[in-house]
């Protein structure tokens, strides 16, 4: 049991150093050099071009030996120091992630969360009934097509800017300031509907598909069947094949984070929501490099931690993974 | 011919390959031309990992295998080629043992392609129709069909036809008749037995013990990977000195006799010793030495 | 009190149509008998045992009637049988090794099941332990998950499950043929203890090998491509049986201690038909070296001796 | 039961198309029915009759047609100001114009041309990528295996995106074909697992002993041995592929990260959005590149599921 929990330790960490690796690596490796696109960017004068150049090289740390470089970066990483801004000037990147990360939270966990359980449910009854099999699934196929952001302008199109039943964009009134009280929350989630369902319609789909598989299948597994001959009543059967079938998807949740994050920064553009989406397409027009690297660790860091979650979980709700490590009889 | 000498092979289990599984233990016996020697064994007990070690198909973790004295584990690509052209096998499950998504001859045309590139047409349909005929199979019946259009006794039939294309002096049979109903599982045997008379070395690897007396001249019974006792078929059936040999020849439902008139067996698992050192109990009949092994006359 | 069938008749439903599996079974088990059935791969055997519990979904039910203890068992009707099920009628599955949830401990799932049957927990779980330690397994055995056991203890627990509310009829569908030599006798033994315990009133043993049913079975069915072709006393069977077929199989059994050099046995040449659109008339007729003119006609199944009944022109003759 | 039923595969409990645009949710376990003639025949007999399946096909292939020969009839070139700003679709501009004056329904099937592209060489190299490395670490075993697995556990974990994003911004993405490869790159790990699992269970099959008997080289054994048996299943991975190609593509275009001098639908939804065409109400504009994914990605996937159907009867007949 401990080799089994020690072994998927080490595999996260070792995905963690070749993700940051791969986040120190990129901007040294890239054909071009990101100094030169950031000064012709800000069309800087001859004189400052260099002072400019100077201060960049060192704030890249480019002046020095490449393993030096990779040294100086787990050394600022540790300190969580996650370099400076370029665009919004001296703030640290960190701060500035700090203060999206709520935004995209508020967002992304009810997204998945209610899109799983929700999913799977109809998932299950689509198995059973087949009106609801004949309508539902066609329309969890598109849904799960359906590119997230066309769906948010779609919903902003028809409920807030035609019908004006929720506003456009922000995360709440202009007016207000984020605070505990009734009529900010009320605002903010007015905000919040439809770029939540913009996320949780596209997901749904994805778990309700893949639950009416997973139950076919386990309802003609060998114990269904037998205590179906042992006259047991439907409702047990079908119990015990939901429950199996949910496991897989709990691994499929997991693997589906990465996609379901990355919907939820575009989403975020969309109805311009101020989290780590916005944030980003800030970052990348702006070629703010220490922005963009900073959120892409800090989403690494988040979906690694939520899987390394998800997989110590499983171990404890799957007895064959934990019996499995012991070697049974 | 064939020598088997203390081999041991041992399986990587558990999460990340930590455990190991000592799945056959100082195993050692010979095959010599022309004999068939039957290896039987409950499941677990590493008589199938024998079989697939013989063939190459696994890598002997420690000992040797010599077939006609030369080391088999140092054979590769050419000589590896020229080795299967004296030792071939057959395995359990018909069904399996053919591509579905190719026609059953294809097992043919796939031995023509690597060893007879240069036969003609001709030669080489006789060469077929000869095999074929050898196993009492008609040309007619059995190509050019899909394995699911011929029946298990047709295709194991075909297997054992292959391998006598290539005229080989060993023949490994792992379970063959096992997945076969019993009336055509005795001809497939009466096969086998034909070839024991032209010569074919047989090493016949099954779980029951019935089929296992009724064509082999040496029998070796196996218990989780070690040899509990090994000897002339009449030998080891007629006078079992292992506790296990006992136990299994008590349990084994025979046609002559019921259970009531055999003293129920000591729990098979349990008893015996466990792969001690083989002591000769008689002429040409071994047994593992052990607590309740009877050594005496 | 006992089963009596008359004239079964169940259809397997295939991509290419009716597969004729049970193409009319008439046949009696008397209390307290354990009928072994017996025939090679294909013969209909399994179906016949399920449809009297439960028909999946591709069998389809034809004709014909099923009493037990005097009751008619509606076996066209799925939710009707759901009453008998478990408590008149039970059966050990063919895939017992993997009946029971992975995912669940063994004794959820009885508790689960009986409450679900609404069947008193209380009153029944001591007698499950009690049966549980019959069979050599303790009672921890109900907080271990299926994975943890072995083979041999799974058969065991299946078994136990299967006959917990004293069926009258118990079908155990080949419950040795997957075990080792060694628990196979015991598990058959087993088979003959429930019988004598009371814990089941009549047994049917479906298996393809004779030689156990030989050991444990009072009399024996064989059946031959979907059509019954005799029934007698186990002894009768296999020594004085009055059907070419019979005659034939147990001719191809190797005895230990049987030589090929000394005594050569025989097969049986050819195939059994197929059952999409079987032959009409004797179904063995092709393979039967006493096959003659009448063999065009079905030979109906009938006694031919005392409880020995066989669908043969040549013994009824 | 007896002779007449068929002795085809095991099932395929197919993970359903990609909840996104990862991994689909429960990556298969045992291969999918392999496809001999008699089953060919069998297969176009209930292919023509599986609703799905048609729908599907036809809906990717009436897409693919426009993509093909729409570019050709269309007189405006998709970037250029050809006519008046905002027209609603008319006669003249079927798909009317953009807020520049530029004409919607050259830029769209221009744009779906482009997804085609993307999806073709995004899925194809995630496929090549995927078996190629799945039949390796499934076959061979060993520390190969343990290698290749945990290569792939890592760039499963990792959300591609985001990774996409950053070298997108750093390489200044020029053509269709660099942003195909990217996605290509990034999208192949969940294919890989499948295949290693199902290599896995075909590697202990009989047939192969068989053919290692008869001197058969590893290469020629993946070739001819495994990898017919996974036919069905190689092609339904190749449509989940190509399917998730043409979303990553639409997402990173949306951010801007796609190449800029031509058009894509992803470009298409994010200039409209710059131009806040939600709110001017020029439906015209945003709502075909979306509609247009929907359906060459939708059709794919329900296409893939009566696929499935075919296969593997045992889903079919619920």
């Amino acid at each position: 049991m401990i080799r089994y929990l020690s072994r998927k330790v080490v595999i996260y960490l070792v995905t963690f150093f070749v993700a940051v690796t791969i986040d120190w690596a990129i901007p040294r490796f890239m054909p071009g050099d990101p100094i030169e696109r950031l000064l012709a960017r800000m069309q800087a004068q001859p004189g400052s071009a260099e002072i400019l150049n100077d201060y960049y090289t060192e704030a890249f740390g480019f002046d020095v030996p490449l393993w030096q470089q990779y040294l100086n970066f787990w050394a600022a990483l540790f300190h969580g120091d996650l370099g400076v801004s370029i665009a919004n000037f001296p703030t640290p990147v960190s701060e500035l992630i700090v203060g999206a990360l709520p935004y995209t939270l508020a967002l992304l966990v009810p997204a998945v969360l209610l899109s799983f359980w929700a999913g799977n449910k109809v998932g299950a009854l689509a198995a059973r009934r087949k009106t609801l099999d004949n309508t539902v699934l066609p329309a969890s196929y598109l849904l799960t097509a359906t590119p997230q952001m066309w769906l948010g302008i779609v919903l902003a199109w028809v409920f807030a800017s035609t019908l004006a039943w929720f506003p456009v964009s922000g995360a709440y009134d202009f007016s207000l300031q984020p605070a505990w009280t009734l009529e900010f929350a009320r605002s903010f989630l007015e905000h919040w509907v439809l770029p939540f369902s913009a996320l949780f319609l596209v997901a749904f789909g994805g778990w309700a598909i893949g639950m009416r598989n997973m139950i076919i299948y386990e309802l003609e597994a060998d114990y269904s069947n037998y205590l179906a001959s042992l006259g047991a009543p439907s409702r047990l059967v079908r119990r015990y094949a939901y429950r199996n079938a949910l496991l897989p998807q709990i691994t499929g949740l997991a693997l589906a984070l990465g996609a379901v994050v990355a919907g939820a920064l575009v989403v975020e553009i969309v109805f311009s929501y101020p989290g780590l989406g916005t944030l980003t397409l800030n970052a990348i027009q702006n070629r703010d490099y220490f922005l963009i690297q900073g959120v892409f660790l800090f989403l690494i860091t988040g979906v690694l931690i939520a899987n390394f979650v998800i997989d110590i979980a499983y171990v404890f709700i799957d007895p064959r993974t934990r019996v499995g490590m012991q070697g049974g009889p | 011919m064939l020598s088997v000498d203390t081999c041991c092979k041992t399986y990587r289990v558990g999460a990340f390959g930590g455990g190991e599984l000592l799945a056959v233990r100082d195993v050692s016996f010979e095959v010599a031309p022309g004999e068939v020697v039957a290896l039987i064994g409950e499941s677990g007990s590493g008589k199938s990992t024998i079989g697939k070690l013989i063939l190459r198909l696994l890598r002997v973790t420690r000992g040797s295998i010599a077939f006609d004295g030369v080391d088999i584990s140092t054979l590769e690509g050419r000589r590896l080629k020229e080795y299967y052209g004296n030792v071939q096998g057959v395995f359990q499950d018909p069904f399996s043992s053919y591509n579905p998504i190719f026609k059953a001859d294809r097992v043919f045309t796939m031995l023509r392609r690597e060893y007879f590139p240069g036969l003609t047409d001709s030669e080489w349909h006789a060469k077929l129709g000869a095999s074929l005929d050898a196993v009492s199979l008609n040309p007619g019946d059995v190509l050019h069909k899909y394995p699911h259009q011929l029946s298990g006794g047709q295709l194991q039939r075909m297997l054992i036809a292959r391998a006598l294309l290539l005229d080989i002096k060993l023949l490994v049979a792992d379970e063959i008749i096992s997945m076969l109903d019993a009336s055509t599982r005795i001809d497939v045997l009466n096969l086998l037995g034909d070839l024991k008379s032209r010569g074919l070395g047989i090493l016949f690897i099954t779980h029951d013990l019935n089929l296992g007396s009724y064509i082999s001249d040496r029998t070796m019974i196996l218990r989780r990977g070690a040899v509990v006792e090994l000897g002339s078929t009449e030998r080891v059936f007629g006078n079992p000195r292992h506790p296990y040999t006992q136990s299994l020849l008590a349990s084994v439902p025979q046609l002559h006799r019921r259970w009531s008139e055999v003293a129920p067996s000591p729990a098979a698992s349990g008893g015996g010793g466990d792969g001690g050192p083989l002591v000769m109990v008689e002429k040409d009949h071994y047994a593992a030495a052990g607590p309740a092994t009877t050594v005496g006359g | 009190m006992s089963l009596h069938v008359d004239g079964l008749r169940v259809y397997y439903r295939s991509l290419r149509g009716d597969v004729k599996a049970v193409d009319g079974a008439t046949f009696d088990i008397a209390d307290g008998e354990i009928m072994g059935l017996a025939g090679e791969s294909g013969c209909g055997k399994s179906t016949l045992g399920k449809s009297l519990i439960r028909m999946d979904s591709r069998m389809r039910y034809v004709s014909g009637s099923v009493e037990l203890d005097g009751r008619e068992l509606p076996v066209w009707d799925d939710a009707r049988m759901n009453e008998f099920r478990f408590g008149h009628v039970s059966i050990i599955p063919q895939y017992a090794l993997s009946a029971l949830n992975p995912t669940r401990r063994i004794g959820s799932i009885a508790t689960d099941l009986l409450k679900a049957r609404d069947v008193p927990v209380d009153r029944v779980l001591p007698e499950l332990v009690r049966r549980l330690e019959l069979v050599g397994l303790s009672e921890d055995v109900l907080h271990r998950f299926p994975i943890e056991l072995s083979g041999g203890m799974k058969q065991r627990v299946v078994m136990v499950l299967s006959s917990l509310l004293d069926p009258s009829l118990l079908v155990a569908d080949e419950v040795t043929s997957a075990l080792d030599v060694s628990t196979q006798r015991a598990v058959a033994e087993l088979l003959v203890e429930f019988r004598d315990r009371g814990f089941v009133k009549s047994m049917i043993v479906i298996t393809h090998d004779l030689s156990v049913l030989y050991q444990i079975a009072d009399s024996i069915l064989v059946m031959y491509a979907g059509k019954l072709a005799e029934k007698a006393p186990a002894d009768a069977v296999v020594h004085a049986s009055r059907h070419p077929y019979t005659q034939l199989l147990i001719s191809s059994l190797p005895d230990v201690g049987v030589r090929y050099e000394e005594q050569r046995l025989s097969g049986i040449p050819g195939r059994p038909p197929s059952l999409l659109d079987p032959p009409t008339g004797c179904r063995f007729r092709t393979r039967c070296p006493f096959a003659f003119d009448k063999c065009a006609e079905e030979p109906p199944f009938e006694a031919v001796g005392p409880a020995h009944a066989a669908a043969c022109w040549k013994t009824a003759a | 039961m007896s002779a007449a039923e068929p002795r085809d595969g095991g099932v395929v409990a197919t993970g359903a198309p990609a909840p996104r645009v990862e991994a689909p949710v429960g990556a298969p376990g045992t291969p999918a029915a392999p496809l001999t003639p008699t089953h060919r025949s069998e297969f176009l007999y209930f292919a023509f009759r599986n609703w799905k399946f048609v729908a599907g096909a036809g809906l990717v292939l009436a897409f693919l047609v426009v993509a093909i020969v729409g570019p050709m009839l269309v007189q405006h070139e998709p970037l250029e100001f050809s006519g008046p700003t905002d027209q609603p679709p008319s006669s003249e501009y079927w798909f009317g114009t953009t807020s520049f004056g530029q004409d919607v329904l050259s830029q769209f099937v221009h744009g779906l041309r482009a997804a085609f592209l993307v999806g073709a060489v995004g899925g194809g190299i995630a496929w090549l990528l995927g078996a190629a490395i799945g039949f390796t670490a499934g076959y061979r075993g060993g520390w190969l295996d343990d290698v290749l697995t945990m290569l792939t556990n890592v760039v499963l974990v990792i959300p591609t995106l985001a990774i996409l994003i950053i070298v997108a911004a750093y390489l200044n993405v020029h053509s269709y074909a660099t942003e195909a490869i990217l996605i290509g790159l990034t999208s192949w790990p969940w294919a890989a697992r499948a295949v290693r699992a199902q290599t896995f269970s075909l590697k202990t099959r009989e047939f192969v002993d068989v053919a290692r008997l008869s001197g058969r080289s590893t290469g020629r054994i993946i070739g001819s041995e495994i990898a017919p048996n996974m036919s069905s299943y190689l092609l339904m991975m190749f449509i989940l592929l190509f399917g998730g190609a043409i979303l990553i593509g639409a997402s990173l275009d949306f951010l801007g990260l796609g190449p800029a001098e031509s058009v894509s639908l992803g470009l298409m939804m994010n200039n409209s959005f710059l131009a806040s065409a939600l709110l001017l109400g020029s439906w015209w504009w945003f709502l075909p590149p979306g509609l247009g994914i929907i359906g060459v990605v939708g059709g794919l996937y329900v296409m893939n599921v009566g696929l499935d159907e075919i296969f593997n009867p045992r889903l079919r007949e619920k």
